[in-house]
């Protein structure tokens, strides 16, 4: 028997990948924005079960935005991604520091 | 027959005109216009002064006083500003006119050649108007008016010669020694304010009777009189304007100035502004026995200690100024005896004789070009007659000869001391008896050294150079010509400058006489002085006075004569037939001399102390206190520790876009521990 | 018009300052005549408030309200008393002198700067006539924007430091006052000024308050030992930055006093009067030393602006120890009074000397004393306002610096004659310090090659300080028309002192 | 026969395992395509998870829309950028460890704040959709366009703008290449190709009256 508890957990064990991803694959942007998505994902993943297991539609209505936002955003990453390979030769995050004080 | 307000305002204003065209319109109206308009507003102003004098002695005018317009109206205190002219204000208005009159007009042929011509008739006339406010307020307002005013022309006129280091260096020491004084006579005008409601003089006077038995609280456990404090304060005022001991400073080195102005402003008038206040306000002294044994204490010492100074001094104009501080020295004796009429009189006989031997001197002074160092001098009675002639009388009014105005005055002030039994009388005795051998000996000594015994100059003729070496650019080659070489021979001043000697000569030597009965001894200054019966020692005086050739010959047989005779007997054996015995007595006497050289270190010692501490002060708050403390700690320290705290800060803002991610899932972590914790 | 005179006087220098601005900085001459015109209009607006104002009945008059944030209850009140109206005459007059003093020295964007000084003339007279709290605070705030502006764009070499010192220290002063008024809006409902002056507080809330209330107008004044933003501000700013900042900026410090401590928290005030009146004799004595040793022309005078300025705060607040120690009313009107000219006058004298220094900056192009000697020689009628104004500076009687000092070393000795002992200092170190200046810049033979070029001063300048020396020598001579004016007013402010709040 | 229930649990189970292990490979593998296509595997059995769930529309568009589109374009981009994948590997090892650390902590307290066990209990229940008695999408567009109808209008506009972005960003002005400028064209005057002047027809003799005759015209 599934139970929501299942999910849950699921979706943080996905979470708590996505954020060890992050740490590290700190200097590569390309495995951070698939981190990001992992992360959008077990998010998504407790949306569709909170909605299932309350009966709410909301849940995965917000599924349903999540997704047309993380596919834009993903987008204009990828689009900034390629533009600064273009202008820096490099996708590296510790070279891009410009920003530094 | 009322005075009318016209007159009065005609009086105070005619000067003040004068000064504003002489000093606006200077460059237009030129020499001739800025002379003319001045003194024929001095004109005026003395004419006038005289027909006030003349309606309120003679013409029977009642004491005038009203206000002329309100200054401020504040609940109950008002401040006004108006004119009291009774009998001392008369007189006061007469001698101010008279002598301003007269240096006005000495002015053209001293300051001939100045470039500074019209700025010095205008600041002369702006001093007039001054002085006249002053003498003619009816309320301390004005008084304090005035009183500040002669002192900002006197600032200006010491520092006339503006490119000279020491004189901007005497104006500035000046004002501020004055302000000195200045600062107790403000707090003894908030303390008349404070204990009798008004600053009008009447009010004020009418009221004094109850200042008795009233006190300041100073402290929670001391009280203090209320008429001592308030007339110590009053006279502390007075103590900077007529220079007394310990504010004197100022007097000898404000002879800076051009000589006119020694005479007029430190020598007839405005220093005995502070005189004729005490005077005026002796309503109030007479209330204190304690503040006018302290004025008798003041003025003794100054009397007599300052004089001293004045035998070594060579500066001819010095010896003048010191003999002037050791004269308001005995005007404030007078005062402090009670004898305000005494002080008032010798200030009049003084104004006139101090006058002159400072024009003289100013005289002797053109003749030599500018050098005032009496040890260049010597013998020129020969070339100057008149300015000898007038002189001699200024000096032996000076030292109290028997029938010289000067006589009366003094020799009355010598009595009334005697007579009086204040606390202080007894010292105050000793010192003006003993300074009249001391006056005695320094105005021989001066005149002997200026006028009599060898030439101690060279004439060098420069012909065709003369022009150039005129005494129109004294002031800027007075320093590197040679001193005691001359490029012609010393010759008698103008007319312009010897009328007003003359002028002032007949007063010296015939005032005395026809004045002394009523002014002094016949109560002619009716209500204007207050003394209380049991003070009155001119009227003990005054009991063995029954004529003028009387006093006069009875004079010649008293102790002060037979010092100025000793005196005399000594200066003219010293200066006249054996002049190395002053040299002797100067090596013999080394320490005294440099006591008296060094002015008893007074000068030096204020320099110390309020100048360079008062500098040095200044420096340690600036540095010590705004700099270092306020902004270096407080302001830009706090800034700093932002600053410090923010550059640590900064480090982790380090631009990295996983340092802010690990943050943020740091951040993420601790809040869920924390909740986690909370939760169980 | 007259229903409007307040409101019109306020925004017709503001909505002056758009024109100007527009006419930018290709048509200077079109900026500066449209500037001088504004000026010149507003100053001839606030003439009207002389008849229009009845000084014989005092309070408030002229009143205007409009509901302005109706959520928070603000209004957009104003009204004016005697006070404000000697001290908005004061600033449409100074308003005129330094537009007409900037006219050729300003060389770089001078619209700019015009206009800068048309918004803050505004909003200064904005400050004198709000009578609503929290519009008094939007002008007291705004009028930073274009001080800072001024300082910022068209001061000295360290005017970024100034600035932001300035800034920095104003608004930290004000933030208090802000939280104080918030916290009277929730206790009253209302930013009404007359209300919160009748809004019962304990005396521990007075406390607080009053202390929020003199940190932001300490600051402004400024009095010791909140004032070193000052000097620095008045060394780096234009003149005519300095001209505004010490005639009229410093005074709303003292009206600040007047409309918030004195009515709102008498009883707090009265209970530190003396720490007051302890700072205000420091400023005198302190401030008065270290003027005496400042190297730069400016300094001193912000120094001196600074002891000048304590005197407004010893006169309010020795006016607390009269009425609720001694009872003597009628002293602590003199007090207030003389405080209140003190600020007029010294609005005239500071100004006046920080002019007759742009004079001298405008020649030489420097500040320190040393760099001058004997200017005399080449500039006599500048010579002779500068004395005038030294003298104006050290309280000489007859001219207006002395009629405020007299009145409050006065009322101060019927309080303790200590404290006048100590306020009467001033006579001596003032003196001290100014002359000392005048000695070494004015007297002297030429020092310098630099200053025997020297030009005496041309019309324009003699027009400013001709103005300058005309008020001071009017004040000094004849103060009662001033004390008049304010006299009403200031009677009803001694009223209130007197009423126990708890 | 097998019980649904445990059926479902045991999918369940074999569709959680492959995300687990395919995000792991995400995170871990050196080479970014092989990382990619990891990622469409989590994404595809995270569908088969949602299938569980009985959220058809959701479970087909992620696969559709991410799979098909965004992992591609993903794909795509790595592919065609040369990156030097071992300067990216750096530190791997290094913060392997603080990132294990970090993960697993953050997992703990997770568990421990949502209350696993109470969840533990709640079942699947009955179907919303099949209550209302429609299907999955049925269900969710009746509630997209009516209720999320605004909501759903801005995510349009989202989308726009971000392709519109991402093709300004990417757009690339080259230079020395030719481009036709329509709106140029169109716009032109025939002031602007042809000058008309006036001159005389012969050479004038001086320079002096020609200059004053053309001043005068």
């Amino acid at each position: 028997m599934i139970t929501l508890s299942h999910y849950i957990v699921l979706g943080a064990i996905l979470f708590c990948i996505s954020v060890a991803g992050l740490f590290i694959n700190r200097k590569n942007v390309i495995v951070l924005l698939m981190a990001i998505e992992l992360m959008l994902l077990a998010v998504n993943i407790n949306f569709v079960a909170f909605s299932r297991f309350n009966h709410d539609v909301a849940g995965q209505v917000f599924v349903f935005f999540i997704l047309t936002v993380a596919a834009a955003e993903s987008a204009i990453g990828l689009a900034i991604l390629v533009l600064l390979f273009r202008n820096r030769s490099t996708v590296n995050v510790a070279e891009i520091d410009s920003m530094k004080g | 027959m009322e005075l009318s307000t016209s007159i009065l305002l005609t009086i105070a204003l005619a000067p003040l005109v004068g000064c504003l065209l002489a000093g606006f319109l200077g460059k237009q109206i030129g020499r001739v216009g800025a002379h003319s308009v001045t003194i024929l507003g001095l004109l005026i102003s003395c004419g006038l002064s005289f027909y006030v004098l003349y309606q309120i002695t003679m013409g029977g005018a009642p004491v005038y006083n009203h206000n002329i317009y309100t200054w401020f109206e504040i609940g109950k205190y008002t401040a006004t500003v108006g004119f009291l002219i009774d009998r001392l204000t008369a007189m006061m208005m007469v001698v101010v006119t008279f002598v301003s009159l007269l240096v006005h007009v000495y002015t053209i042929g001293y300051m001939a050649d100045d470039d500074g011509y019209q700025r010095f008739f205008s600041y002369i006339s702006l001093f007039t108007f001054s002085m006249l406010m002053l003498v003619m307020s009816n309320n301390f307002l004005q008084l304090f008016f005035g009183w500040e005013a002669v002192g900002l022309v006197s600032y200006l006129l010491i520092g006339f010669w503006y490119k000279r280091p020491t004189a901007i260096f005497a104006n500035l020491k000046a004002f501020i020694v004055n302000r000195v004084g200045d600062f107790g006579f403000l707090l003894g005008i908030a303390a008349i304010l404070y204990f009798l409601g008004t600053l009008d003089y009447a009010t004020a006077f009418s009221a004094a009777p109850t200042l008795i038995g009233k006190t300041l609280t100073v402290t929670q456990s001391t009280q203090w009189d209320a008429a001592t404090v308030i007339c110590i304060l009053l006279f502390i005022g007075a103590m900077g304007k007529s220079a007394q001991v310990p504010l004197h400073v100022w007097l000898p080195d404000s002879m800076e100035g051009p000589t006119p102005i020694s005479a007029l402003i430190h020598a007839a008038t405005m220093v005995t502004a502070g005189i004729f206040m005490v005077a005026r306000m002796s309503p109030l002294y007479e209330l204190s026995e304690t503040a006018l044994s302290f004025v008798l204490v003041i003025g003794a010492t100054g009397a007599l200690f300052t004089g001293l100074i004045g035998i070594v001094q060579n500066d001819i104009k010095r010896v003048v100024a010191y003999s002037t501080l050791s004269q308001l020295g005995y005007m404030t004796v007078a005062l402090g005896v009670s004898a305000y009429a005494g002080a008032v009189y010798h200030l009049m006989t003084h104004a006139f004789f101090k006058a002159l031997l400072f024009l003289g001197a100013g005289s002797v002074i053109i003749a030599m070009h500018h050098e005032q160092d009496m040890r260049y001098m010597g013998g020129l009675r020969k070339y100057m007659p008149i300015t000898w002639i007038t002189m001699w009388i200024g000096a032996l009014a000076l030292c109290g000869v028997p029938f010289f105005s000067g006589f009366y005055s003094k020799d009355s002030i010598i009595d009334a001391v005697h007579e009086s039994h204040r606390w202080g009388s007894g010292y105050a005795y000793f010192c003006v008896v003993v300074g009249a051998f001391v006056t005695a000996t320094y105005t021989f000594r001066q005149m002997y050294m200026t006028f009599h015994g060898k030439e101690r100059f060279k004439v060098v003729e420069h012909h065709g150079h003369h022009d150039a070496h005129g005494h129109d650019d004294h002031h800027d080659d007075h320093d590197h010509h040679e001193q005691g070489v001359l490029h012609h021979p010393p010759k008698e001043s103008p007319w312009v400058v010897t009328l007003p000697l003359i002028l002032l000569a007949i007063p010296s030597l015939f005032v005395g006489m026809f004045t002394v009965k009523p002014m002094l001894f016949g109560g002619w200054f009716g209500e204007s002085i207050h003394v209380q019966s049991a003070n009155n020692v001119l009227e003990e005086v005054g009991k063995d006075f029954h004529s003028w050739w009387q006093a006069g010959l009875d004079g010649f047989a008293q102790l002060p004569f037979w010092l100025v005779f000793a005196a005399f007997m000594m200066t003219t054996y010293i200066y006249l037939f054996n002049p190395s015995v002053a040299d002797k007595i100067k090596s013999a006497l080394k320490p005294i001399w440099t006591i008296l050289d060094r002015k008893y270190w007074v000068d030096d010692i204020y320099f110390a102390i309020f100048a360079r501490g008062g500098v040095a002060l200044g420096r340690m708050f600036w540095k010590g206190g705004d700099a270092a403390v306020i902004d270096g700690v407080l302001i830009d320290g706090s800034a700093s520790t932002i600053q410090r705290i923010a550059s640590g800060l900064r480090r982790v803002q380090s631009g990295y876009l996983y340092h802010y991610a690990f943050a943020m899932i740091l951040g993420l972590i601790l809040l869920m521990g924390g909740y986690w914790l909370i939760g169980q | 018009m007259f229903n409007h005179l307040l409101s019109l006087l306020i925004w017709l220098p503001i909505v002056g300052a758009v024109p100007v601005l527009l006419a930018g900085s290709s048509r200077p001459n079109t900026a500066r005549w449209l500037s001088l015109l504004m000026a010149v209009l507003t100053f001839a607006v606030s003439l009207f408030l002389i008849p229009q104002y009845n000084a014989d009945a005092g309070g408030m008059q002229l009143a205007e309200s409009h509901m302005w944030i109706a959520s928070l209850n603000v209004h957009y009140s104003l009204a004016v008393d005697g006070i404000s109206v000697a001290l908005i005459l004061l600033t449409t007059l100074v308003g005129i002198l330094v537009i007409v003093g900037a006219w050729e020295v300003i060389q770089d964007k001078p619209h700019q700067y015009m206009a800068a000084m048309l918004v803050l003339e505004g909003l200064m007279i904005g400050v004198f006539c709000a009578t609503d709290a929290l519009l008094f605070y939007v002008f007291f705030e705004a009028m930073l924007i274009p001080m800072f502006i001024l300082i910022g764009i068209w001061g000295g070499p360290r005017r970024v430091y100034a600035t932001l010192k300035f800034f920095i220290y104003t608004f930290l002063g004000s933030i208090f006052m802000l939280i104080g008024l918030i916290y009277l809006y929730l206790k009253a409902g209302t930013f009404d000024l007359h209300t919160l002056a009748t809004l019962p507080l304990t005396l521990q809330e007075q406390s607080w308050l009053f202390f929020a209330f003199l940190i932001a107008f300490a600051v402004k004044v400024p009095m010791v030992p909140v004032h070193t933003w000052l000097p620095d501000a008045h060394v780096e700013a234009p003149t005519g930055g300095s001209v505004v900042l010490a005639a009229v900026m410093l005074k709303i410090g003292g009206y600040g006093f007047l409309r918030f401590s004195l009515p709102i928290t008498p009883d707090a005030s009265a209970h530190f009067a003396w720490f007051v009146i302890l700072l205000s004799l420091i400023a005198v004595v302190y401030i008065g030393y270290v003027a005496l040793v400042q190297e730069d022309m400016k300094k001193l005078v912000a120094y001196s602006s600074v002891a000048h300025m304590g005197f407004v705060t010893l006169g309010v607040f020795i006016a607390f120890m009269l009425v609720r120690d001694l009872g003597n009313t009628d002293a602590a009107r003199l007090g207030m009074q003389g405080a209140m000219v003190q600020m007029i006058s010294h609005g005239f004298v500071s100004g006046a000397m920080f002019s007759c220094i742009g004079v001298l900056y405008d020649r030489l192009h420097t500040r320190l004393i040393k760099d001058y000697g004997g200017v005399i020689n080449v500039m006599p009628w500048f010579g002779f306002l500068y004395v005038l104004f030294a003298m104006a500076n050290c309280g000489l009687p007859g001219t207006s610096g002395f009629v405020g000092e007299f009145m409050v070393i006065l009322a101060s000795f019927s309080a303790n004659p200590w404290i006048a002992l100590f306020a009467a200092f001033t006579l001596i170190i003032g003196a001290a310090y100014t002359l000392y200046l005048v000695k070494r810049v004015l007297w002297g033979d030429v020092t310098n090659s630099h200053v025997a070029e020297m030009k005496d001063i041309n019309g324009r300048e003699t027009f400013v300080l001709g103005v300058f020396a005309a008020m001071v020598l009017f004040v000094g001579i004849w103060p009662e028309p001033l004390t008049h004016l304010m006299d009403s007013s200031v009677n009803q402010l001694v009223q209130l002192l007197a009423i126990h709040k708890v | 026969m097998i019980d649904p229930s445990v059926f479902q649990l045991v999918c369940f189970y074999a569709f959680a395992a492959v995300t687990v292990i395919a995000a792991l490979s995400v995170i871990t593998l050196r080479n970014s395509v092989q990382a990619v296509l990891s990622l469409v595997l989590a994404f595809f059995s995270t569908a088969c998870i949602w299938m569980l769930a009985e959220a058809e529309f959701l479970a087909i568009a992620l696969i559709v829309v991410y799979v098909g589109a965004v992992m591609v374009l993903f794909l795509f981009v790595v592919m065609m950028l040369d990156i030097d994948q071992e300067k990216l590997r750096e530190g791997f090892v290094k913060y392997l460890p603080v990132g294990l650390i970090v993960a697993v902590v953050m997992l703990v307290e997770m568990l421990g704040l949502i209350g696993v066990r109470v969840m533990h209990t709640q079942t699947m229940g009955v179907n919303p959709a099949t209550a209302a008695g429609m299907s999955n999408t049925a269900w969710l567009g009746m509630a997209l366009y009516t209720q999320y109808l605004l909501p759903f209008e801005v995510a349009a506009l989202i989308l726009t703008v971000g392709v519109i972005a991402a093709v300004a960003l990417t757009l690339r002005q080259r230079t020395g290449v030719r481009h036709q400028q329509a709106s140029e064209q169109v716009a032109v005057k025939a002031s602007d190709r042809v000058r008309i002047i006036k001159m005389a027809a012969e050479r004038p003799v001086d320079s002096q009256p020609a200059s004053a005759q053309e001043s005068k015209s």
